[in-house]
């Protein structure tokens, strides 16, 4: 059977994470991914869920479909309230943060709230939920996302979660006194960011994808990196692992 | 509003609400579902504060939310998750506003006029997060006594926040226990019973919404709920509300809809998942 | 430093503390007693950082805190009760102040250096509590898993608030329990693992201060202690030090001073006054 | 058997605890008042401890000589965290708060800290413990307290616990925007404030107690009550109930 698009993403994504460290996932491929990597390189990585739940054990074939319910909380480890789990991570327990959007920019700024102007939107989105706070509090956040055109913006019609907002140190001008999004994990390959300019670049793509087939699915101007890496492939174990997680390919596709 | 997304939802509280065809309400929620849809397509609710509305992934983008957000019929006024229960603990702790380094630089820091505030002993400038004294609090919890002594298994969401921070607290619960009993798990009490105002023993009150260790929620009831929508929009909402709502006289009624097959079914589920 | 008073003091880490003769230390602690006096006659501490210390209604102030601060040999900085508390809960929460409505307009305002913030959204004055972030935390809890998931029976005091505010943690537990037995109460866990830099197994642990439902203060031991202390002073606690901190080489010697006979009946005492 | 002072503190204490209110005590006399008060006439009464205890029913014969032991959480509601507890009060839900204190002055300020100079004290006293808390945050303070002139000074050395300041509206205008002492309740009567000075006065006396006894045993200048009343003597019943509580009498004397 050939890879989904969703397993490429959740493999990935998986590797981004170390042993000994915390994930803040979000359930979907994120959570996927962090439960792979646990299973894969990572045994000792703490999963931590913003419905106020730490170090699940997610049943196989059981995946939640959001972030407070049983599902999601399985054989957890700690249940504090959903305030103090975002609190964790304003003190830098998280370590990694995980999240997806609707549009992501240049900066990797990424919007979940509206399509068009806020006040009147053309499309309104479910909104934020934790996506805010992750992007603001984990020492790290790694983007999640399908490639498409419409999704990757010069700039986002609405800031709802900060990436390094217009680069050029207004992150940390704004207050926001660490974090910022390292990686941005695509069907089409790994994308980070240059240090002083903080805009998107390529760093590798996946096997068998062309630069300017990236550069078709992006609405903005990409650097590249100083060395274009290709990304490992999905290893059998992985997908292994990975597919006995959803059976019922819920989320795998 | 007590309780996140399909997690302890007072739905037996909010069905009265509407019953009472309350207008003009806010609706202050850190994750809203069906309740907050509702309460939009009832014309209960004019406003929600909240951080994120729909009812879960396989379920997409709430189209009910949609229509009367886009089409201006109701105000969403969105904060970050953590922001709203900063909100709520700093009207707990009966402070004006709590410090936070979240929102800041966000177009939310904007639209929700959040202010900041100098640390008078380093100068760092932090975010001010106002605090939110609801007039009202609904709440669904595991197990009460007769002086209002409330205890919740599993996650506890924001509900002992949003106790605090309210005027008037009204509680139903699962089970309402002897005195004796709070006093042998004391250390399980997370709403001390001079926060509660009014309390009632409603089991299964959140229902086709969970309530951790005792059902879990009916995702198909779910699904028959919005492919409903689907085809026919706040129609669709309207006739639920007509079943669900308005002619069932009692909760027990309401509860006879589902049957005890899928009560006793959900139950099985959530032990399987908690023992 | 763990705790409150008498109850869940993490003795056998203050013991270790005086066994390596450590100097110059700050102590922080809500309410103190006889380990304050121990840290004190040994050279230990420098300042205390604490709203009382003494050891308890029937044994008056103390004697040893008296000549030690009047004598200057060790500061005592005067916090309030909850200002104390405040300082560890914004540290936890990794803000720089808490507001607060306490310590306004008293003398321990000034000695403290307290300063005030203007809520923006209304202009009230509000007192500014500093965070305060301990270089290290000791704490003594009743069960832990081996990877440092800590739970507390009875009153949770400040522990969780500490063990976030610190830079480095150490736990001792009255019990280690399988990883299993955590995920079974999960809602009793309070200090998440990944907040633990080390873990220890020690039985009786604050002996003989209390620890919930395992065993009651040896209330007798204090008498002894006390009336030694009024007969000699400060030369009554050295050796109270050589008897039980110095000499014996091990925890387990050092319970061998109070006899297994005196432990069970502490036990009793705490399971007649808990069940 | 006579009525012993700390017998007739509890007493006239626990008069003033009214049922379905909330009462901050420390141990000792303000516990015993307020267990009385629950035996007595008010037993709805939920007595909060500052260890973090809410709801206790003292065992009879075992008192605790502490605000965190076992013997003060005897068969509590609740056990959150002390400073929680605090916090509670913060948000106005203790009604009132029981004080004691080294000093007390004029207009019912409190001094547990220092005799003498705070930086070289000529008496270094415990602290405040949660005294100034409960003295900025209770709806309302009583002070119970033996009347010895060394104690009732004009001015404290130290103010640890606010009553009124200075009088004339300076304690809310220092931002405590609610509570203050309301009564004092000592060996030789019952005192209040002037509403507008609030500076201390008589408003009761104990039967046998003459004004000047009173003005001899307190080193300011006392304000004295338009009418002035004299207490009821501790009830047959009220004494029955409180000696019960304590047996082996460790705090009754």
């Amino acid at each position: 059977m050939s890879v989904t698009p969703a397993e490429l993403l959740a493999v990935i994504a998986a590797r981004e994470l170390r042993d000994d460290s915390t994930v803040f996932a979000g359930v979907g491929v994120p959570l996927l991914a962090a439960a792979l990597a646990q299973q894969h390189h990572a045994p000792r990585l703490t999963i931590v869920i913003e419905g106020g739940i730490i170090g699940p054990r997610i049943k196989p074939g059981r995946l939640p479909i959001s972030t407070n319910e049983m599902r999601a909380a399985h054989r957890a480890q700690m249940l504090p309230t959903i305030t103090d789990i975002f609190l964790f991570a304003q003190r830098g327990f998280l370590d990694v943060g995980f999240m997806g959007g609707a549009q992501i920019d240049a900066h990797g700024n990424v919007n979940t709230s509206v399509l068009g102007e806020y006040a009147r939107p053309k499309v309104r989105l479910p909104g934020t939920g934790g996506a805010n706070d992750i992007a603001s509090l984990c020492r790290e956040v790694v983007i999640v996302t399908p490639h498409e055109r419409r999704r990757f913006v010069e700039r986002v019609d609405f800031v709802t979660s900060p990436g390094w907002l217009d680069g050029d140190g207004s992150r940390p001008r704004a207050g926001l006194l660490f974090g910022g999004v390292t990686h941005v994990v695509t069907t089409l390959g790994l994308f980070g960011f240059d240090p002083d300019s903080r805009r998107m670049r390529v760093e590798a793509l996946h096997p068998g994808v062309s630069l300017d087939q990236v550069r078709e699915n992006t609405g903005f101007e990409l650097l590249t990196a100083a060395s274009l890496a290709t990304t490992e492939p999905p290893a059998p174990d992985e997908l292994e692992l990975l597919r006995a997680l959803d059976p019922e390919r819920r989320f795998l596709g | 509003m007590g309780g996140c997304l399909f997690s302890r939802t007072p739905l037996a509280l909010v069905r009265e609400i509407l019953r009472q065809r309350r207008r003009g309400l806010t609706l202050a929620r850190n994750l809203m579902c069906t309740e907050g849809e509702f309460m939009m397509v009832a014309g209960a609710a004019e406003r929600v504060m909240t951080s994120w509305m729909s009812i879960g992934l396989p379920w997409g983008v709430s189209r009910i939310m949609r229509d009367y957000v886009e089409g201006g019929r109701v105000a969403f006024e969105e904060w970050s998750h953590l922001a709203l229960g900063l909100r709520f603990r700093a009207a707990a702790m009966g402070v004006p506003f709590l410090p936070a380094l979240t929102m800041l630089g966000s177009d939310l820091a904007a639209t929700t006029g959040l202010k900041t505030v100098m640390d008078p002993y380093t100068g760092a400038t932090v975010a001010a997060v106002p605090a939110l004294f609801p007039d009202v609090a609904i709440l669904h919890v595991h197990r009460a006594d007769r002086f209002g002594n409330c205890q919740i298994d599993g996650y506890p969401h924001m509900d002992a926040d949003i106790a605090r921070a309210a005027a008037t607290v009204l509680v139903t619960t699962e089970e309402i226990v002897p005195e004796e009993e709070t006093r042998r798990h004391a250390d399980r009490t997370v709403i001390p019973g001079f926060v509660v105002d009014a309390l009632v023993h409603v089991p299964f009150g959140s229902f086709p919404h969970e309530c951790y260790g005792l059902y879990e929620a009916d995702f198909a009831h779910f699904d028959t709920y919005v492919t409903a929508i689907q085809g026919a929009g706040a129609r669709a909402v309207e006739e639920y509300l007509d079943r669900y709502v308005y002619a069932p006289p009692s909760f027990a009624d309401y509860l006879d809809l589902f049957g005890g097959e899928r009560l006793a079914q959900q139950r099985r589920l959530a032990i399987e998942l908690t023992q």
